[in-house]
């Protein structure tokens, strides 16, 4: 628990105002000629606003570190997922014949 | 209701909050994987035919998505808003917090609707009128089929939030929370951010695709 | 090993190499589980309750054995790991083919096709001694191709081309059976494999009658279904030339390669826009639906003909 | 430290007798007899199919049943018997009743979640016996695409419907579980003090939550694509059917250790209570456990080794799934130095103990087998594999369910069940078991593939050993449900330990009263510390037993 005295606004409106500027960059960057970097850019932000959301809005930042462990759980469980998947779907190609 | 004596299993109130935000998180690492395999079908999908997923990008609607995603943030703004008032006894601008929460989710849906109309009338509607447009293929029906399952499924969790939202507000109004006992308010906000964050990853992977550079 | 009366028969190169294997991991498997069982037994015997015996050394030096057991473990199974990988990938790394044949399976048949135009169904027949390629595609549900003398068996995808080989040691017939749950008469779609000496083999493919080769109906199929319209020789049409493009690298737009295999002509004809040639306008219209598999099948041998020198024969 | 063995004139049976009282309970040990009543008339479901399946087998032309009967028996068997029955079994039950006990808690975390709980998993039940009287499902348990979505004919949805609301039983029990131990450990009770079932429990807990929420979302993808007739999966847009087939085994692989795991934990409990010997390399048990939960995710494709995945992917799968044997391998080693120098007692909860080790390192064994690709190459779709996994859930995990029934029956009911009777039973389901799985191996390497419902004649002296088996295995599953019913009326009472034990849950009165614990108990030493010379123990609170 973090005992905060009175009302604490600036945190929440700073990361309110760093998570639309975020934003903002995500769209501009979909009119940018970037070729394949486009998903690594869109997604690379997305991640950001997702951990701020995470540290400042739902205040992960201040917690024990067992909640830490199961929030980053989920994220951690789906590196398995796409990991050993996508070394299928990248490999697919087969053995070259001899 | 403000001095609260905990459950029986627990030893102290303060014990009874931290163990259900706990299990709150726990819910959400639920949550990463069932929404995660989406992501992972789209993944594969969107390697296997990135060209199909650029032309059926090209035809969502940026501007609504958009002008969600802003609302979104900025409800989870006035969540953890109305969770700090309502820890401090405000119990009226919590209520009014939560109310103000709960109407953007409301304007989120209607928005969303909206598109679902757009989208019908651009004949995007796999199976019951989908037509495909110049130079599309079969894969721009899987990803429209992952943009009505993704934000449908996305949109359910959003409505249940609203009900929860609108059931806090109606407790915060008659003073059920202090800064001894407001864990239902924290947990239903863990749960409106993460709905928050599903959106924010959605946008990515829907609205900015085919959009001038290549 | 075939006079035990639980040991199938072998009748193809793949069969020995599985079979060694298998008997190594059965021997090391009964070992295991003889001391296991062993040691349980004489445990619970010596330190049965009430009998008189030194009771006081179960309990020290865990961590020694502890860590002894997990490395001795970990290394024994890396060994049989290593073994086991390099067997799989001699028995799905197919030399170069003798002869290649097509497979289509629907509910519930199998339907084969030899490169001079033969077709069977539930029946394919094979020389001995000739390293045989299929070509495995499905028009429904998933199947699997499974000859159990051969110790092979590949799962038959609908939408994608599997391969796989053999060379049977054995003239003879063999069960084919499907592996995987396909509906109803699952059980019953099942076949033989034919082995047989050449000269038969060579008596049995002319006894089926005069056939166009596969390469020669697809062709037929290749200008009626308007592919020669742009990618003929003399089209005027910006389409790239087939000739040679089996086998090969082909370079994509956008940067990245392919290798041009029966699943990339597949690919190609069924989702042209996935993988576009680099140089060239993504101008073809898909065939997805058009064309059945019987004439797709067709179409990439005919295809793969034109990669090789004139007048060989595949 | 008498006052924790509460000697209250009521407990948790006796407390209040209303059926409002039994289905509107928050108690842990009242939901958990609730879990048992489902699961038990499921377990039965699911034998009355295996039964069919082994009776209809033993002719190869295969006339008891139609063909779609018989697809649709082995499909209600597998849906059943894996999520209605041994995904719940252990954790739901004993797990329920015994977690709190076990770490000197008065109730679970959330103990209304834990009744929604039981409402979910009856909800998902009802839906099951729905889609079964309405005419069943032959897809198999796995519900393959594009054949579920595209070409069978039986009540995919419904069938799909019970399994994903199922799942949402399966999460409230996990996260209830991880929540609660996390959070209510009596003072004391450190992490590394916890007694081995409730670790297993714990890492399944871990493994549930994880897992489970993908399958959910690949169920409702299937169901998708087959409701709406639309393309997810379909080859005909480009999908990829062995997409569908990933996502299945990222939940299904783990789901064999959500069955396994928590029977590691019941066995060690028995094998030390019964050798009266601290169990050896403690530590390391707890974490083969915890990385079993975890190295148990990255080896799904082991079941996709012929399915067309990439080959190097194969051989990726392969290193790991040898990899995730090594913990297992560990824990039948220290179970059997646990052996080593104890005083073992052959009490019923120890047969089935002892038997679980031979059929689970059988199942073991022959899992390197097929971790071995090429040999996967042959033997996968056939009898060999069905013989393994039997090995493995029914030889391993129900094993394991009877030894901790019967374990703590009497800590359960307050009765004793007839010794002899249960000692019989345990032997006729190590006999019956072998008998019925061990030809299949053989049938397997000879080359006969899972799911026909008719087979070449060659075969079938192998067929009718098995449906021999089957029936002495069906006997040896019905009798421990007489003998044990009787025990409820006739049963000597059991006082709080019979076993002499050294956990929390045996410092309670048998059955335990309301809250467990009339105080809050303390936790002053490790578990098991039996002493093997003297014969002598001391429990977990600190007080010590002749």
């Amino acid at each position: 628990m973090s005992g905060a005295g009175r009302l604490t606004l600036r945190p929440y409106i700073v990361a309110w105002a760093v998570l639309v500027l975020l934003f903002g960059l995500s769209v501009l960057s979909a009119y940018l000629d970037i070729g394949v970097f486009h998903p690594v850019v869109n997604f690379g932000i997305a991640a950001t606003q997702a951990a701020i959301i995470l540290l400042v809005f739902m205040r992960l930042y201040g917690h024990p570190s067992l909640t830490w462990v199961f929030a980053g759980a989920g994220f951690f469980w789906l590196l398995f997922l796409f990991g050993l998947g996508l070394a299928d779907y990248a490999t697919r190609t087969g053995f070259p014949t001899q | 209701m403000r001095s609260l004596k905990p459950q029986m299993q627990f030893a102290t109130l303060a014990q009874q909050t931290e163990t259900a935000q706990l299990g709150m998180w726990v819910f959400i690492a639920t949550e990463v994987m069932f929404f995660g395999v989406l992501f992972f079908a789209y993944t594969v999908y969107r390697a296997s035919y990135p060209e199909q997923f650029r032309l059926a990008g090209h035809d969502t609607q940026l501007l609504l998505g958009s002008i969600n995603v802003a609302i979104l943030l900025t409800s989870s703004l006035t969540m953890v808003l109305a969770i700090n008032a309502a820890r401090e006894q405000r119990d009226r601008m919590a209520a009014g917090l939560l109310l103000a929460t709960a109407a953007l989710g409301l304007a989120f849906i209607g928005i969303k609707g909206y598109e679902y109309l757009l989208d019908y009338q651009a004949q995007s509607v796999p199976r019951l009128d989908y037509v495909f447009k110049p130079g599309q293929g079969g894969p721009t029906e899987l990803f429209w089929m992952f943009y009505f399952i993704a934000t449908g499924v996305h949109a359910i969790h959003l409505s249940i939030g609203i009900v929860l939202v609108l059931i806090m507000a109606w407790r915060a109004r008659r003073g059920a929370f202090s800064r001894a006992y407001h864990a239902p308010l924290e947990v239903v906000g863990l749960y409106w951010s993460f709905v928050d964050i599903v959106w924010v990853f959605l946008f990515a992977a829907i609205y900015p695709l085919g959009r001038g550079g290549t | 090993m075939e006079w035990l009366p639980f040991w199938p028969k072998d009748a193809a190169v793949s069969g020995h190499v599985v079979d060694t294997l298998y008997i190594f991991e059965l021997a090391l498997t009964t070992l295991i589980l003889i001391s296991v069982y062993g040691l349980m037994l004489v445990f619970c015997i010596r330190y049965w309750r009430g009998r008189k015996v030194d009771r006081t050394k179960g309990a020290a030096k865990s961590w020694v054995w502890e860590i002894g057991w997990t490395s001795a473990t970990l290394v024994a199974f890396l060994a049989l790991f290593v073994w086991g990988a390099k067997a799989f990938i001699f028995l799905y790394q197919p030399p170069p083919a003798d002869i290649e044949i097509f497979v289509v399976a629907k509910q519930w048949m199998w339907k084969t096709q030899h490169p001079g135009g033969q077709r069977e169904i539930d029946e394919l027949h094979v020389p001995i001694g000739k390293s045989v390629r299929l070509v495995l595609t499905s028009e429904d549900v998933i199947h699997s191709f499974y000859i159990p003398a051969f110790r092979v068996k590949h799962d038959v995808v609908p939408g994608q081309y599997e391969t796989f080989w053999f060379k049977a040691t054995k003239t003879g017939e063999f069960r084919l059976q499907c592996a995987e749950f396909c509906g109803t008469q699952h059980a019953h779609m099942g076949g033989r494999i034919v082995v047989m000496p050449a000269a038969a083999y060579a008596r049995w493919l002319t006894d089926q009658g005069a056939h166009e080769s596969l390469a020669r109906q697809g062709e037929a199929l290749f200008r009626k279904y308007g592919c020669s319209g742009c990618h003929g020789t003399n089209s005027a049409v910006h389409a790239p030339s087939l000739a040679g493009v089996y086998g090969s690298v082909v370079q994509l737009d956008g940067g990245g390669t392919a290798r041009a295999d029966e699943r990339y002509i597949r690919d190609s004809i069924l989702l042209p826009r996935s993988q576009i040639v680099a140089g060239y306008a993504p101008i073809m219209p898909s065939f997805a639906g058009q064309i059945g598999e019987d004439d797709l099948v067709a179409i990439v041998a005919y295809i793969q003909s034109l990669s090789r020198p004139p007048g060989a024969s595949p | 430290m008498t006052s924790i063995a509460a000697e209250l004139p009521s407990n948790y049976l006796t407390r209040e007798h209303t059926v409002r009282s039994w289905l509107l309970t928050t108690d842990h040990k009242r939901i958990a007899l609730l879990f048992f009543a489902s699961i038990t008339f499921f377990f039965f479901v699911g034998g009355f199919a295996a039964t069919l399946i082994r009776l209809h087998l033993v002719n190869p032309a295969g006339t008891l049943l139609q063909p779609d009967m018989y697809n649709r028996m082995f499909t209600m068997h597998g849906i059943v018997m894996v999520w209605f029955f041994l995904i719940p079994s252990i954790p739901a039950t004993l797990g329920n009743f015994l977690l709190p006990l076990m770490i000197g808690a008065h109730d679970l975390a959330f103990p209304r979640l834990n009744l929604a709980s039981w409402y979910v998993f009856n909800i998902s039940g009802a839906l099951a016996i729905y889609f079964l009287l309405a005419g069943g499902v032959d897809t198999g348990w796995t519900f393959y695409t594009p054949f579920s979505t595209m070409y069978s004919n039986g009540h995919v949805m419904a069938a799909a419907a019970a399994v994903f609301v199922n799942g949402f039983s399966t999460i409230m029990t996990a996260l209830n579980f991880v929540v609660t131990t996390h959070r209510l450990r009596a003072p004391g009770m450190t992490f590394m003090r916890l007694p081995l079932f409730v670790w297993a429990i714990y890492a399944t807990s871990l493994v549930m939550l994880l897992a489970t929420p993908v399958l959910a979302m690949t169920l409702a993808l299937m169901a998708i694509e087959r409701g709406l007739h639309v393309g997810i999966f379909d080859p005909a847009l480009g999908g990829d059917p062995l997409l569908f087939q990933h996502l299945f085994w990222f939940y299904s692989h783990p789901a064999v250790y959500i069955m396994i795991l928590p029977a590691f934990g019941v066995i060690s409990e028995v094998i030390t209570c019964f050798a009266r010997k601290r169990i050896f390399g403690y530590e390391g048990m707890v974490w083969a456990m915890m990385a079993i939960a975890i190295i148990g995710f990255l080896v799904w494709g082991h079941h996709m080794f012929v399915a067309g995945i990439s080959i190097y992917a194969a051989i990726l799968y392969s290193v790991m799934t040898f990899i995730v044997a090594v913990p297992s391998a560990i824990k039948v080693f220290n179970w059997i130095a646990t052996l080593h120098g104890g005083s073992i007692r052959f009490d019923a909860p120890m047969l089935y103990a002892l038997g679980f080790i031979g059929l689970f390192t059988t199942g073991g064994l022959t899992g390197l087998i097929i971790a071995t690709v090429a040999i996967d190459v042959h033997v996968t779709d056939t009898y060999f594999i069905v013989a393994h996994f039997h090995y493995i859930m029914v030889g391993g995990a129900v094993t394991a369910y009877f030894a901790g029934l019967h374990y703590w029956w009497p800590k359960i009911t307050g009765r004793l069940y007839p010794e002899i009777w249960a000692r019989g039973a345990a032997l006729l389901i190590f006999v019956g078991f072998n008998l019925t799985f061990f030809p299949q191996f053989i049938l397997g390497y000879l080359g006969m593939p899972r799911r026909y419902y008719a087979y070449p004649p060659e075969f079938q002296v192998w067929h009718v050993l098995s449906s021999a088996g089957a029936s002495i295995l069906a006997v040896a599953y019905v009798l421990p449900l007489f003998y044990l019913a009787w025990s409820l009326v006739y049963g000597a009472k059991a006082g709080p330990n019979p076993w002499r034990a050294t956990g929390l849950e045996w410092r309670s009165a048998s059955p335990p009263p309301a809250h467990n614990f009339s105080g809050t108990p303390f936790v002053t030493t490790g578990p098991y510390r039996y002493n093997t010379t003297d014969d002598g123990y001391v429990s977990q609170d600190g007080s010590a037993g002749a």
